[in-house]
């Protein structure tokens, strides 16, 4: 058996971080309990060390090494530099909460790293061994995360129904995985294409591996029914986690989803599309009615990322380029807006006080009218109100399911979504109501470090920028889709 | 004439609303920047006055096409535009928006005590969106000042607002947003139909009929919420009574009117013959509005409720304006007329602009002094505040559609054109003659007329210099369009008449 | 000319303009001096345009002022046309106008509001102006309206009475109702004529006459008809025909000149006027005539009546004026349109004397008007008291005074158009008219016997003070006396049967009734005897007589005869019930009907079942939704296998 | 039937799957017994990928397999770890007392 | 045919002891069950000719694994018979779906799919020579990446599970060998030199 060396250059960023992790790992033994700020910096030098090599490999060309289980291509690389910048957008949020809770163990970022390190895997895999591989490293790196608090009787709990859930999940995925490589004879995308496309198509052996893998799919999206743990983990676990949660981890799933659907299995479009017609509509009914219900906003939060997955969706079930890029667009301008979000939680958060709750927020306009400010950026970007960045992922996506076909189901879906994001306004402006139309009950000042107030300025003003140009980051978009 | 007049109308107070917004949130006293909002924002909104003069004056009313076009590429992947224009049915609008601004601001000068900068902050940002929805010339453009139109709208409702602020500015919000998805939805299909945003080249796309039926109704649920029309315009009166004066007045004298604008601008030269088809619907609606509503007004016990009510009727003119054309050519095989209803229904729209203003602001006088709104809580005004009777009632009749105020010129010319499509048409929107002086006229009565009813009426003070200038200024321009609408009505006549021509020409 | 037109117009306009805003700061005498010479000049030249076209040789003027608007082809302007018509308006109006003024200075003496009454009546004098001097339709309405603004200010003036403040908004309303159909009317004539311009429309008119129009149904209605019937509704509302007329009577809560201004000589008669000037339409509408002759009589009749149980000395001259409305009108039925032009003159004049005597009297009682308190105010007030007298025996139609001249010709008219072509409506005129002359003396002199004769019946302290008016009081009624007396005397011939109105008034020639008229007229003497072989001048003195019979001799008979008629006394009490009519069908109806659509269709379908029902029923579902979420691992992980299972069933059974 | 072939491999497979599954939530009181009916899962997950490698003549299949067992026992550590965490805190690892979030 | 024995004899065990798993009252008996099934599956497996991945379950699994759940079962200390009341209740409606499951996979493997059908009732090919060489032969090579994945897997559950579970109690009593082995004689034995007694 021949043995060639496989060309190591493509993932110099995933060995790069995997050599920071260790780095940090054990030069954390070193740092004393209350100088975690050089673990902290250590782990922020990491990201920046991956992020120089990603920049370094540029967006040019489409690379394949490990025996094909390996991919180098623009889109990798920019769901990979989305994936690092939102988490060090994590870390520079996290550290000071955790300061002040006592939680600040080296492990956190330490696992934080991991979960970066499984979503590089994830948006580079080009089998699904590898795509098992980096989902399983997210995964147990994030159930981890969420039971990081060892004293959190809920932070357990949500650890415990994450971890269930998920295993259940992956070992739907993995049963889909078996079905499909029975039937197609391989795990690697390309050879699964290339397979299908010698079919007709139409072999149930593999519509059924379909249906697992998309099931494994929305379960990592979170899109109805395979929603349920969202909720839960996200109020569950500590704001830091859930910010991390609630980011990266969708760049992620979109690549699985690409990857998968689209990569692997794009001439089962017909079929994947009627699944996630259901999953789509019923994430974004859902998730907008009982967001509505909600009182702690990081449950909020929770049921509106569901709706959002539900627009995620509906761009990848367009089955077009178009609907790629907007979904595309959509995830990274999401992740955007949901970092800054869950941010706002732990600005407001302090020593033995979680700001999760929406009365939390009453009179911020009082207390700091620019951080009720930035919050309205978020509330109206989640919201899709322009000319925040939000509203032209929805616009993108109407538009490319419009796009997809002529006929009454595409334009039932725009219907769904636009009368839906009218309801969604409605939770996301009442978090502007407690901000700027209640008074406020305390008159405690925000005291948090500069670099946080600098960074969630940053992010909250990217919102807006983003949505008065979004030209910028749509052509990007679209350059690494096609 | 070239050059970026447009975009500084538009941008100028936008920037210096955004400005104004760092000086931050104290109140009056407690905040000492907060006292330059008003000055501050008086000046940028007197600037953006200012700047409407040269464009008004270079503006050729005899050419129907757009002028002062700018257009420069902003998102080519959508292939959208910054692509801004004016025309006889815009200019007159921009105008009416750029007058109104800084009388808001006056009448808002020592009224508003929370956070003040803020405040004008926010009218100053609305303002330029404002200005942009009536000089957008691509559809995204348009849609997204629309959209953030109702940001500083709402905060202004819901900060500024009355005790139930919160459900009617969240209703506002709602209602407004509703209606305009869907004509998002509409925007995108004719995206994707014509390759462009432009609305110039969606006026000439050629639709199916079925298309344009659901173009048309997609537009009508966003324009018929704004205008409002007849079933959906409940939300109004909440809005209305909650927001804080300023508030009231630009959305009567502005917001209202977008609704209008929607239709000339997209509605009618979009879908043409779903507009005909659905031209009796609408003519129906508008006429419910006026009549229906008429009679609604009449029960309020609420002014502002009152005044809101008789805007959706005065509303009404606008829409029946709109759509005479088509019973006009079914009538009569000609367009002679339709000018006249639409040109009409312009004229009432910068009317109403004046006069439900006026009327607003009028009570927002009263309100200051007593803390109330409520009808049975006055009378006998006239005794201790003379020269606010001598305005309220100048306006009260403008309301009412006397000639030789604005009120009536458009009530006037809509009636015209009523006759020539219907005769039952006019009747029934004639009966706003009788309806609007009753409601009007009878909340006159009760408020400014009759011996002093309380000792708060007692101890009422007159008008103060500020609110003497604003009703003053008003009542000017009520009068000044009232006895010489000439100048209004030729700077939109060539636009007025090309569009009738252009919808005339089924797109089928 | 041009400019003598404008200042007649802005003179006023002006005066209102300065007395209004500077009130304050030009005082009261400034006020009244100020518009007493607008009105002056005003005055003065309107006689200097008459004297032009009638002795001059003036032309009629025609012309465009300002261009107001055009748009689709529709020239909207404003204008002027001054011909003989507009002339003797402007005259009337400006020096009924001027003697008001001049009047109010005495009878408002004490009231607060001294400067904005002069503004006011100022402005009438403008908006009347405009309504009368227009050459289109669109300033006709302006004044139209502008006049019943300024009725409704003043109606209201002493805005601290409920019934004043009552009685102008019920005036402002019914006037709407009227200005509803006349706006309906002029957009008829702009839907026929293409045009607002008075000449272009009346050249329009025979071509209009031929076209239909469908209303109800598939009946074709003339379009003519339509659009004089409409234009008639509004004089109806100005002019308070039955059954619009319910206004005028409550007018009289106004200061007293202004009923004597407005509510008697001018605004009122506008709709005469209207007629009049539209007469090249109204003369294509037979249908419309009728219509007309039929209001016409009802009122003149009716309301008539009404002025005999009236205790109000105001009151009755008010229903007088309704009642002499009513034979105006009856004489445009006839398209007797001069006469109706001739008697609106005169009774402009009589009735305004007889107006501000009623406010000289009041003055006099201290602002009591009840005639029952009165009685033997001829030895207080000898000015009074004759200026009185000259203005009821030309109410009544004494032979000689101005009033007979233009009634008498105008029953001549009705008689003879009734002979001509006999019709119900011409038999209702002609038997409303003749037996209205006796009601006519009867009202008028109840009241003046009650006034001027009989027992003082006013309290002592009254009495004490009971004096002539100052001079500025008695001297209009003097100027008003003269030519209530005389001025029929000179001017019926060319008024009547000359060509006075040549070129203004268009008569189709074969319902020309006054032509035929005029056949017979040899001078003012000659038509003096003639009327003494008529029967209008015996119903008159038969009408005096009987005033004096019951209210002087035997005043307990009325008293008797009111327990007798019981049921009549009443009916005329509650003025026919159209008073209850209007209050409570209409106006509590509406109400009643605002407040139902607005509980049930606004608040309860719109906003509580569409909006706020959506909403609530979303916030429940989201509600319900949220215990899917029930927090169990174990439902958690079914609903997923659910999913599962429902898509592979889906593959499945595809 | 008497003839083993792929299809009974996987029917057992698919029997032992959705054992597991009922496992899941028949089972309301034990978190451990969800942790083990997880462990049987990936078990017949692990079937199919032997059984389908026997019969593509593919080792990828038992590739995976050694792959899913690795990191199943990683799975299982933090899985127990969780566990431990949970049962320190609440004295308790009842499933149906794991719902302090709900809606 | 003694395969077709042996496969029917072991899969009854297997889904015996799988049943037992869900079922068992003491989760003791519960991992006892899942070490039997994973016993029979290595000898599925092994019937299959699938020798390396049968000895590493048993191996790995049934060596560690589930040495491990056991560990943690003991250690936990849970009320058994609490712990399965109620579990009858809610079988129907599991087993319901889970038959329904079943069902549909079956349709599939036996009915519905061309390629599935294909093979299903086939004989297996002949194995290769050695099933542990020929995976050895391709996991170091074709399968480097996602084997280096898997020493991160575990690296992390190491972290993971320290950083969950690792806690220093204050005054817990730990034996710290470089302290002992640092300890100088000195400070532990102090010589005294006593006065002799006297006697």
């Amino acid at each position: 058996m021949e043995f060639v060396i496989p060309q190591f250059q493509p993932a110099y960023p995933e060995i790069a971080l995997l050599s920071a992790i260790c780095v940090v790992l054990v030069a954390d033994l070193f740092v004393p309990t209350n100088r975690r700020i050089v673990t902290w910096s250590l782990a922020l030098l990491s990201l920046a060390v991956t992020a120089g090599f990603l920049l370094d490999g540029g967006f040019a060309s489409t690379v394949t090494t490990f025996s094909g289980s390996y991919i180098a291509d623009p889109l990798g690389s920019l769901l990979k530099l989305f994936a690092v910048l939102s988490m060090a957008l994590v870390l520079i949020y996290a550290r000071d909460y955790l300061r002040e809770h006592a939680l600040e163990r080296g492990e956190f970022y330490v696992l934080a790293l991991f979960s970066l390190l499984g979503i590089m895997v994830m948006v580079s895999a080009a089998s699904l061994l590898t795509m098992y591989m980096g989902l399983e490293v997210l995964s147990l790196s994030l159930y981890a995360m969420v039971a990081f608090d060892r004293d959190s009787s809920v932070s357990a709990e949500a650890a415990m129904k994450y971890f269930v859930l998920g295993a259940i999940a992956s070992g739907i995925l993995l049963y889909g995985v078996s079905l499909v490589y029975g039937t197609l004879g391989s795990v690697q995308f390309a050879d699964l294409a290339q397979a299908l496309s010698r079919t007709d198509g139409n072999d149930l052996g593999f519509w059924f591996g379909l249906s697992f893998l998309v099931a494994g799919i929305a379960f990592k999206f979170g899109a109805v029914p395979f929603h349920m743990w969202i909720p839960d983990v996200y109020h569950g676990a500590r704001t830091p986690v859930t910010l991390l949660i609630g980011t990266a981890p969708k760049i992620a799933s979109f690549a699985l989803a690409i990857r998968v659907l689209v990569d692997g299995l794009g001439d089962l479009h017909a079929a994947w599309q009627s699944m996630l017609i259901v999953l789509a509509v019923g994430s974004i009914a859902l998730g907008n009615l009982v967001a509505l219900a909600q009182t702690n906003l990081k449950r909020m939060l929770a049921y509106s990322t569901i709706s959002h997955v539900g627009f995620i969706l509906m761009g990848i079930l367009a089955g077009t380029t178009a609907g790629y890029r907007a979904a595309l667009f959509y995830t990274l301008t999401y992740v955007l807006m949901s970092a800054g979000a869950f941010a706002m939680i732990l600005l407001l958060s302090r020593r033995g006080f979680e700001a999760d709750n929406i009365d939390d927020f009453r009179g911020l306009n009082r207390r700091s009218p620019w951080f009720a400010a930035m919050m309205a950026c978020f509330m109206f970007g989640l919201a899709g109100i322009p000319p925040w960045v939000g509203f032209w992922g929805k616009l993108n996506v109407i538009s490319a399911v419009l796009n997809a076909g002529d006929g009454s189901l595409y334009l039932a879906l725009a219907i769904i979504m636009v009368v839906f994001s009218v309801i969604g306004a409605f939770y996301y402006l009442r978090v502007l109501k407690v901000i700027y139309f209640d008074a406020p009950e305390s008159s405690e000042q925000i005291s948090k470090p500069i670099d946080f107030r600098w960074v969630l300025s940053a992010n909250a003003l990217a919102v807006l920028g983003l949505g008065c140009f979004p030209g910028l980051l749509l052509k990007l978009c679209s350059d690494v889709i096609a | 004439m070239d050059g970026y007049w447009l975009s500084a109308l538009i941008w100028l107070p936008v920037i210096g609303g955004l400005a104004l917004l760092f000086l931050g949130s104290g109140d009056r006293g407690d905040n000492p920047y907060s006292r330059l909002g008003a000055p501050l924002a008086l000046a940028i909104s007197m600037a953006t006055l200012v700047l409407c003069i040269p464009v008004v004056n270079a503006f050729d009313s005899a050419n129907a096409a757009m002028q002062f076009v700018e257009r420069q590429p902003w998102i080519g992947a959508f292939n959208v535009w910054y692509y801004l224009g004016v025309d006889g049915l815009s200019l007159p609008l921009i105008v009416l928006t750029a007058f109104v601004t800084p009388l808001v601001i006056i009448a808002g000068w020592s009224a508003i005590s929370r956070s003040p900068a803020q405040y004008f902050g926010a009218f100053l940002i609305l303002e330029g969106l404002m200005i942009g929805v009536f000089c957008a010339l691509d559809a995204m453009l348009f849609y997204v000042f629309w959209e953030a139109m109702l940001v500083p709208m709402f905060i202004i409702i819901g900060v500024w607002g009355g005790t139930r602020r919160v459900y009617a500015t969240i209703k506002f919000f709602l209602y407004t947003f509703l209606g305009s998805v869907f004509m998002l939805v509409s925007l995108i299909y004719l995206y994707l139909e014509s390759g462009s945003y432009s609305l110039l080249d969606f006026h000439a796309l050629p639709i199916g009929a079925t298309a344009q039926t659901l173009i048309f109704l997609a537009f009508l649920f966003a324009f018929a919420v704004k205008v409002p029309m007849w079933p959906v315009h409940t939300w109004l009166p909440d809005a209305h009574v909650e927001a804080p004066t300023g508030g009231s007045v630009i959305l009567a004298a502005i917001m209202l009117k977008m609704g209008g604008y929607g239709f000339v601008r997209l509605s009618l030269p979009i879908a043409p013959d779903a507009s005909q088809s659905l031209a009796g619907m609408m003519i129906a609606l508008s006429l419910i509005a006026v009549v229906y509503i008429g009679f609604v007004a009449l029960v309020q016990k609420d002014m502002k409720k009152l005044i809101a009510y008789s805007s959706i009727a005065h509303m009404g003119f606008v829409t029946l304006g709109f759509f005479l054309l088509w019973p006009i050519l079914a009538h009569s095989g000609s367009t002679n007329g339709a000018a006249l209803g639409i040109g009409g229904g312009m004229v009432q729209m910068v009317s109403h602009g004046l006069v439900s203003g006026a009327m607003f602001f009028c009570v927002g006088v009263m309100y200051d002094r007593m803390h109330s709104r409520e009808i049975a809580d006055y009378g006998g005004v006239a005794n201790t505040m003379p020269h606010f009777a001598a305005f309220m009632v100048l306006f009260a009749m403008a309301n009412a559609g006397l000639p030789g105020t604005s009120g009536f010129v458009g009530e006037f010319m809509v009636i015209l054109s009523a006759f020539k499509a219907n005769f039952w048409y006019a009747f029934l929107a004639a009966t706003t003659l009788i309806l609007g002086a009753a409601y009007t006229l009878w909340m006159v009565k009760r408020v400014i007329f009759g011996d002093v009813a309380n000792e708060q009426v007692g101890e009422l003070t007159d008008l103060n210099g500020r609110e003497y200038f604003v009703l003053g200024v008003l009542a000017v321009a009520v009068l000044l369009v009232g006895v010489w609408p000439d100048p209004l009505v030729d700077m939109m006549a060539a636009s007025v008449e090309q569009l009738v021509t252009q919808v005339s020409q089924s797109k089928l | 000319m041009h400019a003598i037109h404008l200042t007649i117009v802005l003179a006023p306009l002006l005066a209102s303009v300065i007395a209004g805003l500077a009130g304050r700061y030009i005082g009261r005498a400034g006020a009244h001096w100020v518009t007493i010479l607008g009105v002056g000049v005003s005055a003065v030249c309107s006689v200097l345009v008459l004297k032009h076209l009638m002795f001059d040789g003036g032309t009629v003027e025609n012309y465009t002022l300002y261009q107001w608007a055009v748009l689709d082809g529709l020239s909207m302007e404003v204008g002027f046309l001054i011909d003989r018509l507009s002339a003797m308006m402007m005259v009337v109006v400006t020096f009924v106008s001027l003697m008001v003024h001049i009047y109010t200075i005495g009878y408002m003496h004490d009231d607060d509001g001294y400067q904005r009454f002069f503004s006011y009546i100022s402005l009438f004098t403008f908006a009347m102006l405009m309504l009368v001097m227009s050459n289109n339709f669109l300033q006709l309405f302006f004044g139209w309206e502008a006049v019943g603004l300024v009725s409704y200010l003043l109606i209201g003036f002493w805005f601290k009475k409920p019934s004043a403040i009552f009685a102008n908004l019920k005036a402002f309303l019914v006037n709407r109702v009227g200005d509803f159909g006349f706006i309906l009317g002029i957009a008829g004539v702009v839907y026929f004529a293409n045009t607002l311009d008075y000449q272009t429309a009346f050249g329009a008119a025979e071509a209009m006459s031929g076209e239909t129009m469908v209303l109800f149904g598939d009946t074709a209605w003339n379009a003519m008809t339509v659009i004089c019937i409409l234009l008639f509704i509004g004089a109806m509302g100005k002019s308070a025909q039955v059954p619009l007329h319910v206004w005028l009577p409550d007018s009289m809560e106004g200061p007293t000149p202004i009923s004597a201004l407005i509510h008697a000589a001018t605004m009122v008669t506008a709709g005469i006027f209207m007629v009049a000037r539209m007469s090249p339409l109204y003369e294509y509408s037979e249908a419309a005539l009728a219509f007309i002759l039929t209001v016409g009589a009802i009122t003149a009749f009716f309301m008539g009546l009404l002025g005999l149980i009236q205790h109000d000395i105001k009151r009755v001259v008010a229903y007088s004026t309704l009642s002499q409305l009513g034979y105006m009108t009856v004489a445009l039925g006839v398209s007797a349109y001069a006469a109706g032009m001739f008697h609106l003159m005169t009774h402009a004049f009589f009735k305004a004397l007889l107006f501000l005597a009623a406010g000289s009297v009041i003055i006099a009682m201290h602002h009591e008007q009840d005639m029952r308190k009165m009685g033997g105010l001829r030895k207080y007030m000898p000015i009074t008291y004759w200026t009185s007298l000259i203005g009821s025996l030309a109410l009544i139609g004494f032979p000689g005074f101005a009033g007979f001249f233009s009634k008498d010709a105008l029953i001549e008219a009705v008689a003879h158009a009734h002979h001509d072509h006999s019709t119900t409506a011409t038999w209702l005129a002609y038997w409303s008219v003749l037996l209205g002359v006796f009601v006519t003396a009867l009202y008028s002199f109840r009241m003046f016997f009650l006034v001027f004769h009989g027992k003082e019946r006013m309290d002592e302290h009254t009495r004490s003070h009971l004096h002539e008016s100052p001079a500025v009081v008695w001297v209009p009624l003097a100027l008003l006396a003269i030519p209530s007396a005389v001025i029929g005397w000179f001017t019926i011939g060319p008024v009547l049967f000359g060509d006075y109105f040549a070129g203004a008034i268009v008569v189709r020639p074969d319902h020309d009734a006054l032509a035929a008229l005029g056949a017979d007229f040899h001078g003012p003497a000659g038509f003096v005897t003639h009327a003494l072989k008529t029967a209008p001048l015996y119903l008159a003195l038969a009408g005096v007589a009987t005033a004096w019979f019951l209210w002087l001799q035997r005043p307990d008979i009325p008293a008797r005869l009111a327990v007798r008629l019981a049921a009549l006394k009443h009916l005329l009490e509650q003025k026919y019930y159209a008073d209850a009519l209007y209050l409570n069908v209409f106006a509590a109806g509406g109400r009643r009907l605002g407040r139902g659509l607005w509980s049930v269709g606004d608040r309860g379908l719109i906003d509580g079942l569409l909006v706020n029902g959506t909403a609530r029923a979303i916030g429940f579902i989201g509600n319900r939704a949220r215990h899917i979420q029930s927090g169990y691992l174990y439902h958690y992980a079914f609903a997923m296998v659910l999913g599962l299972t429902a898509m592979l069933a889906w593959v499945v059974w595809r | 039937m008497m003839s083993i072939g792929l299809g009974h491999y996987l029917t057992l497979a698919a029997v032992l799957f959705a054992i597991s599954i009922a496992g899941i939530f028949i089972n309301r009181k034990n978190v451990i017994v969800l942790l083990m009916c997880i462990e049987l899962m990936l078990l017949s997950v692990n079937y199919n990928f032997v059984a389908f490698s026997r019969y593509l003549d593919d080792l990828t299949g038992q590739v995976f397999v050694f792959f899913i067992l690795t990191v199943a026992a990683a799975e299982a550590a933090i899985g127990l770890a969780i566990l431990v965490v949970l049962f320190r805190n609440r004295r308790s690892i009842n499933v149906q007392e794991l719902d302090a979030m709900k809606g | 045919m003694f395969q077709a024995i042996l496969f029917y004899g072991f899969s009854a065990v297997l889904l015996a002891a799988a049943l037992g798993v869900i079922f068992a009252r003491n989760p003791v008996h519960s991992v006892m069950c899942l070490v039997l099934a994973f016993f029979n599956s290595a000898a599925l497996w092994l019937l299959i000719e699938a020798e390396f991945l049968a000895i590493v379950l048993v191996l790995v699994y049934v060596g560690a694994v589930m040495v491990l759940f056991l560990f943690v079962v003991m250690m936990l200390d849970i009320n058994v018979e609490e712990a399965r009341r109620g579990i009858h209740r809610y079988a129907p409606l599991g087993l319901g779906v889970a038959a329904l499951m079943v069902f549909e996979l079956l349709q599939i493997i036996w009915y519905r799919s061309a390629s599935l059908q294909a093979t299903a009732a086939t004989e297996l090919p002949a194995a290769p020579v050695s099933n542990t060489k020929a995976l050895a032969g391709v996991l170091y090579t074709e399968h480097v990446y996602a084997f280096e994945l898997a020493a991160v897997v575990l690296l992390l559950a190491i972290v993971a599970a320290i950083a969950l579970t690792m806690r220093r109690r204050p005054g817990l009593k730990v034996q710290d060998i470089a302290r002992q082995v640092a300890v100088n004689p000195k400070d532990r034995v102090r010589v005294v030199s006593m006065e002799a007694e006297k006697s």
